[in-house]
Order: structure tokens, then C-alpha cells, then sequence
């Protein structure tokens, strides 16, 4: 195994580093900026059942060190993504793993979703989307109560063919509940933090700037709520974590890691920076070594994280 | 589609609140049609959304830029001073379709206030192929114009000033209607708020090749994030402002 | 009335701006550097029944756009509160409001602290701190817990002498409840928002920089979670609000208070820049006249904030 | 203590790593001693903190600093050129007492690396009232001394390289160790890690008078936010860094 190489369930990472749902679309317009091949893994679009339009327009506004979306999931749905998008991603890079984020309006369905997804050849792993702060159905109203994430990801693993790591969000008063939730419903692992909620105002309408009124704050903003997320949750549960928030440099994929995560998603700064992902993979040896870290698995195997 | 980045070459105010800004590097390979775009990072990391502008020319190692500050990355931008090293990504995204055109036929151009920078390598291009172009430039006060000597060595020019300080009093709707309902040209370009976009749609709704740039608040410039879309005008469904536009006809999208 | 003047149940403020609790102490060392009657109120450090010595060391990490604080609530304990530094602020400044932010461990240390310190004469209003991120009794525990806020508040507001604005933390996932408890309880008004629990890892020692572990996030990062928190408030509860939250600009100050704020409270911008309030003091008429806002009064009666 | 835009007049790197600062603008009127700090606002509005620096020197209108890039704040200053503007606050906090020397008397000043920047203006103090200063300046290796002429020429210095790379090949206290153990001084001041200056109070534990300047994380920087407090050393208690400090006395704290 090379430095950079990690397991978790249902994933053999050549690195931990892969692009965050929503800010990767399904990897076709970045495959023209370089090798898809170089990323750990690639977390497609949140896949729901039907295709989606999503929300109204402004969909996007800048914060300081952040930004606002509220997409509304918009994607092509369950049949263009297994018809066109996976069987693409399947032919131009065989070897890279691949993460179905899936959303929903109603637990049937999710259930739909990942047990069609989960026959994808390339999909390893699922990232059930259960805190998408943008609709007004499912998303995070669902990953706020406990009862529902427990029977969400015990119908969702019954019948998925991969594991699934339930995707939680910050905007709960106690994580603890939907932890246990989720694992006592069979889930693999988790990913945090999706975005927190939101708003902007336009001082010239009065009104908020998003269509949707409020939306998700991600970015470097962020980064210390997802650390301590990831913190949080690594001391409660033994399951492995996909972190990610605001994550932009390795620096910040080592950081996360420390804190927990045993692989790192990067969503916003493929924004800022096309290339952000591969970059951090490039220099995540150099930091590596400057912080005597010997291997990422070695890392998370030891990591012991102090509450201080 | 490519990032590079730049080296600032030189800056100038070329009316109020307006800059041209040129930056110099690798950028000669860079094959672009009039009407696509770039995206600038901020040099300030407190701002991470790139600000997309239209490319007016790419000349040897120059990048050629004009821009209006509207809001605090703007302003950053045009204080930037020689020397300064910004990060540059594209071209992206289609420009403005000519390939139908032929040498001498007419086309008409419509710029709002600084929805003028994308037409000016537009027109640069057709008139290098031998297209005879009218201009339509409007602005809300006269001291809002800039690049008029150059326009006018290339293209008849009408200007509107909302304020009547210059050229035509009113806006460009009007002057339409009061100078040019007889003409007609091959093709119709626009630039501009969206209030003029709309108009132009509407007044040439059955002319075949009406163009128009449109501006959205973008993320990730390519296609991949749906923060851009527009609304489609034929089925229930969008466009991307960044991958399917800028430039759409008028019978893609409502602008 | 003024352009800027604003009244709210206590309080006749010249202008809707003042410092935040623990941002500014209790202003004697601000009052070096300008005139604290320019000031709208001001808001002082977090008083105890006793003197506290906070948390250890380091207490503060910078983040994108924020900073981490686990101060602890350091503050010299109810006595000298009374005894020196309001009266120092009654001699020097004897018009300004001062705005007491009290809390505790238990519910009797709050109800002494709101009895007490609600006789000091320039005391116009209490902030009931049940928000504090970095204290192990009280203080957050307290805040996310309907039913303790409604106990507490109403022990409080029947020995307050003075109106009582809860300070409400963000780290929950519904505000409702509280809101409506501290209505029940008689508050006054609500002040919003604390800190966001957050956290950053020292990549060469592999654990958190600051000595508590967690810190509370603020700054411009979490501006669009305060405007978030503010509008949502202000739908759900006729109570005047203060918002705070990453404001460093009279835009930003305006913004608040179109999603709903009726003054604006100033915290971690006065570390960036010592002036910051009285800047944006200053700066607030010119904005108002750029978006047409003839006046604060008038802004914040007619404010009927869309959800878009 | 003020706020200044200050305009940067030049900036060099006199040791790996190590920068020297000049700012200048309206700061004539403003008195310091030497051990007092000034906060830089860092020129990217993602760094809200301030970073603070001992002050060198404030001649005429210039304002010498001397800094280390340690994290992000002193990369993005040391990348900074002539022109830029800087926000600077200060002075700030209480520098090295010194009423009580007379001319003709000796202190030793014990600098660790960069610790050595705000002992440079004392040392020009002292030596403009004619006390007789020896220096010890230990660092890492050789490569990381700076202004050792202008040292030379107004005191006794030992230096002292932890990998013998030049002076004596050891730590500081290795070196008072082994060449000082004999002499006498009327007061010690330090500036450096944390252990050194541990290692300073413990070995001039009966001293009078040993004055240390501390760092810690500051917010404030005038003793509002309880940021930087520094545990005392009698009671159960805490001195603020920025407002009590930066230079305390052994007796004060606890390094
Ligand atoms: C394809 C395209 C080409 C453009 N070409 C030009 C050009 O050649 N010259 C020029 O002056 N302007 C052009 N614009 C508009 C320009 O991008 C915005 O004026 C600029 O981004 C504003 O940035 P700001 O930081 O000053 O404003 P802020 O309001 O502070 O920006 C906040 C956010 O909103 C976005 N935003 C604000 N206004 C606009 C807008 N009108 N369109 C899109 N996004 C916006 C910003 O990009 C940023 O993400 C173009 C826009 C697009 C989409
Ligand atoms: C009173 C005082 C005087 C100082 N004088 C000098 C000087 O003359 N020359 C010099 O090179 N350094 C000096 N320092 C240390 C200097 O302030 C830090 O090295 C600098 O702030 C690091 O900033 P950064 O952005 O590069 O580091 P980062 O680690 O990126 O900074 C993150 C945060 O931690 C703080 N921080 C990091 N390291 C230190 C530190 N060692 N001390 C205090 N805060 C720190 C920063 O101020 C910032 O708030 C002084 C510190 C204090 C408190
Ligand atoms: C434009 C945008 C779209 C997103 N879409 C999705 C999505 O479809 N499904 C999902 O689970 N998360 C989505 N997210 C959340 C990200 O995957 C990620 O959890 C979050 O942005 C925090 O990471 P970051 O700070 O690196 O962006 C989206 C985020 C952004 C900015
Ligand atoms: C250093 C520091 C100390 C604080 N101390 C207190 C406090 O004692 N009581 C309190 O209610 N809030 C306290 N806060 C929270 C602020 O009052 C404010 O709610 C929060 O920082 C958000 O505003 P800002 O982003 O403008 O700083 C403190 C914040 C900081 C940064
Ligand atoms: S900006 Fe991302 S799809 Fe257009
Ligand atoms: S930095 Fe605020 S009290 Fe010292």
C-alpha cells in the first residue's frame, strides 16, 4: 500500500482525497482539465428518482470565505445517471471508485434509488444525502430526526448492494441521536458535514438575494464547524468518516484527518481553484512529511483524537 | 479551457467606474471566439468565486479586459496595480455564432452600458471578414461612454443616453424606432442588462439570428455545479448560463 | 428623532450600533481610543456571581474569515462589576446605555447577577447569556433546552428591573422552541447570535489548538448564518431583536437589519479594527441614503421581511 | 496608542526566513519604549487578527520591524511590496523597565532567534545612555543571524548555534554555562521561546531584576477580550499579555 492509500468499507482509495457531491456535477467538464484517475474517488451530484429542476434563481451567492447555494439538487435523475453519466465515468476511467449521492423526496425513494444505483458496476459506495439544507421535501428535514434516519438507513441497506455512509448535517442542537440512528440502521460510515443554513439580503430589494430565500453556507467559512463535527462524531462512533467543509489545501485535508476523517471531500474550492483536488493530492506528501505523518493509513489507524 | 496565470500589464480608467485592463502571459495558444469568457480569481481569499468577464481580445501575450466595478470584487480588481499576479481561467463557454455570415452583409450591434466588452472583439472579428456593422451603444449619461474613436473607425454608430447628455435622448428602444425600422441585417448581437435583452427579443422576435450574451452569478464556470441556469423558452427546463452560453438565441432561453 | 435613533423596550438608543459582549470589556480601554457616547449602547463582558478565571490557554484560533474564542467567560465577578466598572462607566459616560450580559452556572447565580446588576443605574437592559459556547455548567446547555429557558427566563424577568433580551446560540436545530419558551419566560427582545461550536486541530501536536478543545465561531464567516437566524426569529416572534454576527461594515449592519434586526450588536470586527463601531457609526447615513432608508425608526417598523 | 496607514517603504529578507520591515508615514509624535508592540493588519481581509510585532525603532518617520514567516499572516507580509499600504495599531502594552540603570552599568540581554527584534531598540537605548550591554543570541544554525555588525559595534555579543555551525556550539544556557557563571549584571532582559525564558528564570532566580517579553495569540491587543492571558506566578490569576505585558518581570508570571 503507497502513502497515500486508505480503506473503508466498500472503498480502496488510491488517496483520500475525491470532489464533494454538488461541486463535481458527474466529472465530465473537469475530465477536461486533467486525469480523473488521480482522485481517490468521485461523489457524483445528489441522484434523485426523477430528474429534478430545482430551485429558483439566484442560486448562488458569495459570503466572506464562503459561499450561499440553493440548487435544489437539480440533476438529470436516476435513469439519465445510470443510462449515461456512470456508464461514461465507467468506460473513460474503470479503476476510479465511485460515490452515488442519493436524495430523495420520500424514503420510497431513496430505497428506489439505491438499490438501482447500487448495481452501477462503479459505484462502490453511497453517500445518502439526508441534510440537504435547499428542499423544501426530504433532504434535511429527514437528517434532523432521529426516527426517520433510522429507518431511512435501515430500508436504504437492506437493499443497497454497497455500503452506505449517511451524510449528516450541522444544523442539529446534539449529533449523538442521529449517530446512533444511523449506525443502528446499518450504516458503513459517515460524510460531514453537509452546508449550514443560511441567507443573504440584497439592500436594494430588502429581500433575500436566493431565490430560495435561504441556502447552504460552505466553504473555508465553515472549516472549523466541520472539524469539530468530524471531531464529534469520530468520539462517539467507530465508523469510518468521509469529512469534508471547507477544505482547500492539504493542509486543511491533513487537519480534517486529525480530527477524524479518514478520507476528505473537497466541494467549494473546486470553485475557486479547477484543479483544487489534484493539487491537494500533489502536495498532501509534502505536508505528509513536514508533519511526520508516515502514511495516511497509518494516521487514521492511530489516531487517538484528544478532546484536550 | 485552461488556467494560467497573468501578470497585470497595465490598468486605466476609461470612464467612470470602468477599466481596461490588460494582462500579459502565456496566453497566445488560447484559441477564443468573440463572446466567451474568463474567469478571474479575486486577489483577496476572503472571496473565493472567480468573476467571470468577457473576453475583448487576445492579442500575442495580452489578455484584453474591460469591466465596470459594480461590487466589492470589482473594486479590489481596480486597484490592483502592475505587476499584481492574477489567476485566469478559460476561455469558457460559446461565443457569438458568425459562421453564417458572409463578407459585406449587414449585422447589427446592441451593447447596454458595459455589455459593450464582448462585442468589441465581436466587431473586431467581423469587420476583419469584411461585415458591414451598425452599432447601437447605449449608456445612462455620456461621461458612461468610452472606446467611441475606435467604434466609429470601425462601425456606424448610434449612441443613446438616457439622460440626452449625448447622442440620441432616450433609450435604445426608441432610437429603433425612431432611426432604424427600415434596416435590416443578417444578424442581431446583444450585450447588456436584461431589460434590453428582453426588448431586443421581442422587437426581432421573428428575425433568425438574434444573439445575446447573458450574465448569471456563476461558480464553477463549466457546467458541473447548475448554479448559472436559465430558463429555457421552448420546454419546462434551463440552459447553463456558463457551458450552454453565454451567447444564446432567442429562442433558447428567456433572457 | 434622528435619522439613526432607534428605541427598543429599555433602551433609547442615538444609533442602533454597539459593541458585543466580550468584545470590548468593559470599554475602558476602547474609551482611550474615542468618545463611547458615540456609541448606540454598549454591551459589556459576560458578568458572574463570582469572579471566573476562564479557560486555559490558548484561547483563541484564527480561522477563514472568523476566529475561535474559549475565553470562558474571564470576567472579575459580580462585586467589582458594581462597584468599579459601572460606576467608572456612569461617571465618564453617564448618558450611554449599557446593555449588562449576564451569566451563570446555575439558575439562583442568574437570578442574583439580573437582581443586582438590574440596579445599577446606566444598567437599561440585561442580555441573558444561555448561548456561551465554551463553559462546561451553563451557559449553552442552558440555551438549547426549551424548557430551562423558559424557567430561567422567567426567574429572571420577575426579579430584573430592567427589560431582558435572551441571547440565543445558533447551535440548535430548531430556534421555535426557544423562542416561544423565552417568550413565555417575559423576555423583552431577543439578542442573537452567539458563537457557532467550532474547532481547529495544531497539525504538528495532532490536537486542538485551543485549550477547551472547542471555541465559539465568529466573524464575517458566520454573517450568513446570523442574517439566517435574525429573518427566522423575526418571522416567528413580534420581540425586537439585536443581531450579531461577523458585522463589520454599515452594509453589513443595514443588511441585519433588513432581515429583521432592530440594533446591531459589533463583536470580532473591533479586533480587525479598534474603530470599527464608531466607523460604522459614521458610515451608516451614507448607506442608508445610497438604498433609500429614510431613516432606522421607519426601516424597522416597516419591515415585513419576504422568505422569498 | 493610534491607528496609522502606514506606506511600506521597503522590506528585506536578512535571514532565511527572517524579514526587515520599513513603514513609513505619521508617526514621528509617536513615543515607545522598546519592548512595546504594534498590531499589522494583514493585507487580505480572510485574516481578521491582527498580527503584532515589536517595535525596533520609530525614527523620524519610519517604523523598523523585524519578523519571522511563521504561518500565513508573515508570508502574505513578506510578500507585500514597496507602496502597499499597512494598517498599524500601537504602540501597545508596556516595554522593558529601565529607569532604575545608570550609565557605566552592565545588563545582559539573552535573545533566542527572533526573539532578538525587540531587543535590538532596547540595546540602542541602553547604549545611547551608556550602559554596558553583553548579548547572547542563540538560534538554530548560523545561517539564521542577522545584524550581527551593527551588534558588534555596541556590544559584547556571544553567539551560540545549536548544531555548531557558528560561536559556541550548544544552547544558551550550555554557553552562560560555560563563559558567564562569573558576571555580574544589574538587570537580564529576554526575549525568545517559551523555554528560554523559563530557563532565564530559573537560573537568575535570586535576580531583582529579570524582565522577560512574552508571545501569545492576541486578539485585542489593549486588554479587552481576555485573549492572551499569561498565568501569574503568586496567585490564582492571570496577567494579560497585550495590556500587563508583554515584558513582565520573573515574578509576574509564569513564562
Ligand atoms: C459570462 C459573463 C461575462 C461577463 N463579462 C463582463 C465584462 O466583460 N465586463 C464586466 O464589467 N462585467 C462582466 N460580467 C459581469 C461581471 O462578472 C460582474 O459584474 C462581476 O462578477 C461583479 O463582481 P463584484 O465582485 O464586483 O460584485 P459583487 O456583487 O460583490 O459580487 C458578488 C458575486 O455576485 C456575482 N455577480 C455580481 N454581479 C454579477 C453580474 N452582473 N453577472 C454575474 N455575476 C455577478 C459575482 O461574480 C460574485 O460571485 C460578466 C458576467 C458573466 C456571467
Ligand atoms: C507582543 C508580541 C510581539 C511580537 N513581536 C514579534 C517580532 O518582533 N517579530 C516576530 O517575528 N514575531 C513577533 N511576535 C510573534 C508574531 O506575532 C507571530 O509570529 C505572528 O503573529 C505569526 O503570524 P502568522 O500569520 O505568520 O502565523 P499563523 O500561525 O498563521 O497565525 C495565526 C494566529 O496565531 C497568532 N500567532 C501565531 N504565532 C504566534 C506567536 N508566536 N505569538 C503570538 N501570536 C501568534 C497570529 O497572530 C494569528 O492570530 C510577537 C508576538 C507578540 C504577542
Ligand atoms: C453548489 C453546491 C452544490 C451541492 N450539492 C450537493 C448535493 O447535491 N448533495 C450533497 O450531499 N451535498 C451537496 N453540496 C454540499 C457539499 O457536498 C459539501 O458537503 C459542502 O459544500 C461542504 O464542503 P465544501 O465547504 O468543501 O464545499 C453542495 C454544495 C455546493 C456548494
Ligand atoms: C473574544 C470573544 C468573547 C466573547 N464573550 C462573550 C460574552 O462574554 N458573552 C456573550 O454573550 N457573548 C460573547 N461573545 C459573543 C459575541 O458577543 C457575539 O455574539 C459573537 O461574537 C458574534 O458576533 P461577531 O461575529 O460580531 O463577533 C464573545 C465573542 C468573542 C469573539
Ligand atoms: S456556473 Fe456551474 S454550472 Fe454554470
Ligand atoms: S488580546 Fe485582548 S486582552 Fe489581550
Amino acid at each position: 500500500m503507497t502513502k497515500l492509500a486508505v480503506k473503508l468499507p466498500g472503498l480502496k482509495l488510491k488517496n483520500p482525497i475525491m470532489p464533494a457531491s454538488g461541486c463535481f456535477g458527474f466529472g465530465q467538464r473537469y475530465a477536461q482539465l486533467y486525469d480523473l484517475n488521480q482522485l481517490g474517488a468521485l461523489t457524483i451530484k445528489a441522484t434523485t428518482l426523477k430528474p429534478k429542476l430545482g430551485n429558483a434563481t439566484p442560486r448562488i451567492a458569495e459570503t466572506a470565505s464562503g459561499m450561499l447555494n440553493a440548487i435544489g439538487l437539480q440533476n438529470p435523475g436516476l435513469e439519465t445517471v445510470l443510462e449515461e453519466k456512470l456508464p461514461w465515468l465507467q468506460q473513460q476511467y474503470p479503476e476510479l471508485p465511485i460515490i452515488a449521492n442519493v436524495a430523495g423526496a420520500q424514503t420510497s425513494d431513496y430505497v428506489t434509488v439505491c438499490q438501482k444505483i447500487s448495481g452501477a458496476p462503479n459505484v462502490k459506495a453511497i453517500e445518502l444525502n439526508v441534510s440537504c439544507p435547499n428542499v423544501a421535501a426530504g433532504g434535511m428535514a429527514f437528517g434532523t430526526d432521529a426516527q426517520t434516519v433510522y429507518a431511512l438507513t435501515k430500508a436504504c441497506t437492506a437493499v443497497s448492494q454497497v455500503p452506505i455512509y449517511v451524510k449528516l448535517t450541522p444544523n442539529v442542537t446534539d449529533i449523538l441521536p442521529i449517530v446512533q440512528a444511523a449506525e443502528a440502521g446499518g450504516a458503513a460510515g459517515f460524510s460531514l458535514i453537509n452546508t449550514l443554513v443560511g441567507m443573504r439580503i440584497d439592500l436594494a430589494t430588502r429581500k433575500p438575494i436566493l431565490g430560495n430565500g435561504t441556502g447552504g453556507l460552505s466553504g473555508p467559512a465553515i472549516k472549523p464547524i466541520a472539524i469539530r463535527m468530524v471531531h464529534r462524531v469520530h468520539q462517539i462512533s467507530k465508523l469510518p468518516l468521509i469529512g469534508m467543509g471547507g477544505v482547500s489545501t492539504a493542509a486543511d485535508a491533513l487537519e480534517l484527518m486529525m480530527a477524524g476523517a479518514s478520507a476528505v471531500a473537497v466541494g467549494t474550492a473546486n470553485f475557486n481553484n479547477p484543479y483544487a483536488c489534484v493539487d491537494i493530492i500533489q502536495k498532501l506528501p509534502v505536508i505528509m512529511e513536514k508533519y511526520q505523518v508516515q502514511s495516511i493509513q497509518s494516521l487514521i489507524n492511530d489516531m487517538v483524537v484528544s478532546s484536550r | 479551457m485552461q488556467q494560467r496565470v497573468l501578470k497585470l500589464k497595465a490598468q486605466q480608467q476609461i470612464a467612470p467606474n470602468t477599466f481596461e485592463l490588460i494582462l500579459s502571459g502565456d496566453v497566445a495558444a488560447l484559441a477564443y471566439q468573440p463572446g466567451q469568457f474568463v474567469m478571474l480569481q479575486i486577489p483577496d481569499t476572503a472571496h473565493l468565486l472567480r468573476r467571470p468577464f468577457g473576453i475583448v481580445t487576445i492579442e500575442a501575450d495580452r489578455l484584453h479586459l474591460i469591466y465596470r466595478t459594480v461590487g466589492v470584487g470589482t473594486k479590489l480588481l481596480s486597484q490592483c496595480r502592475s505587476g499584481q499576479l492574477l489567476s485566469v481561467f478559460g476561455p469558457l463557454g460559446n461565443g457569438f455564432p458568425t459562421a453564417f455570415l458572409k463578407p459585406k452583409q449587414e449585422v447589427l450591434l446592441i451593447a447596454g452600458g458595459i455589455g459593450m466588452a464582448p462585442l468589441l472583439g465581436l466587431l473586431k472579428r467581423l469587420v476583419a471578414h469584411g461585415i458591414v456593422v451598425t452599432i447601437i451603444f447605449g449608456v445612462k449619461t455620456k461621461a458612461a461612454l468610452f472606446y467611441q474613436l475606435e467604434l466609429e473607425s470601425l462601425a456606424k454608430v448610434y449612441y443613446t443616453t438616457e439622460d440626452g447628455t449625448f447622442g440620441f435622448h432616450g433609450n435604445v428602444n426608441s432610437l429603433i424606432e425612431a432611426k432604424l425600422t427600415q434596416a435590416h441585417y443578417q444578424a442581431i448581437y446583444g450585450c447588456g442588462p436584461a431589460g434590453l435583452l428582453q426588448m431586443i427579443a421581442r422587437r426581432y422576435q421573428n428575425h433568425p439570428h438574434v444573439y445575446c450574451a447573458v450574465e448569471r452569478p456563476l461558480a464553477c464556470g463549466i457546467g458541473e455545479c447548475y448554479a448559472c441556469v436559465v430558463p429555457a423558452r421552448q420546454q419546462n427546463g434551463y440552459y447553463k448560463a456558463c457551458e450552454d452560453g453565454p451567447v444564446f438565441s432567442k429562442e433558447q432561453v428567456v433572457f
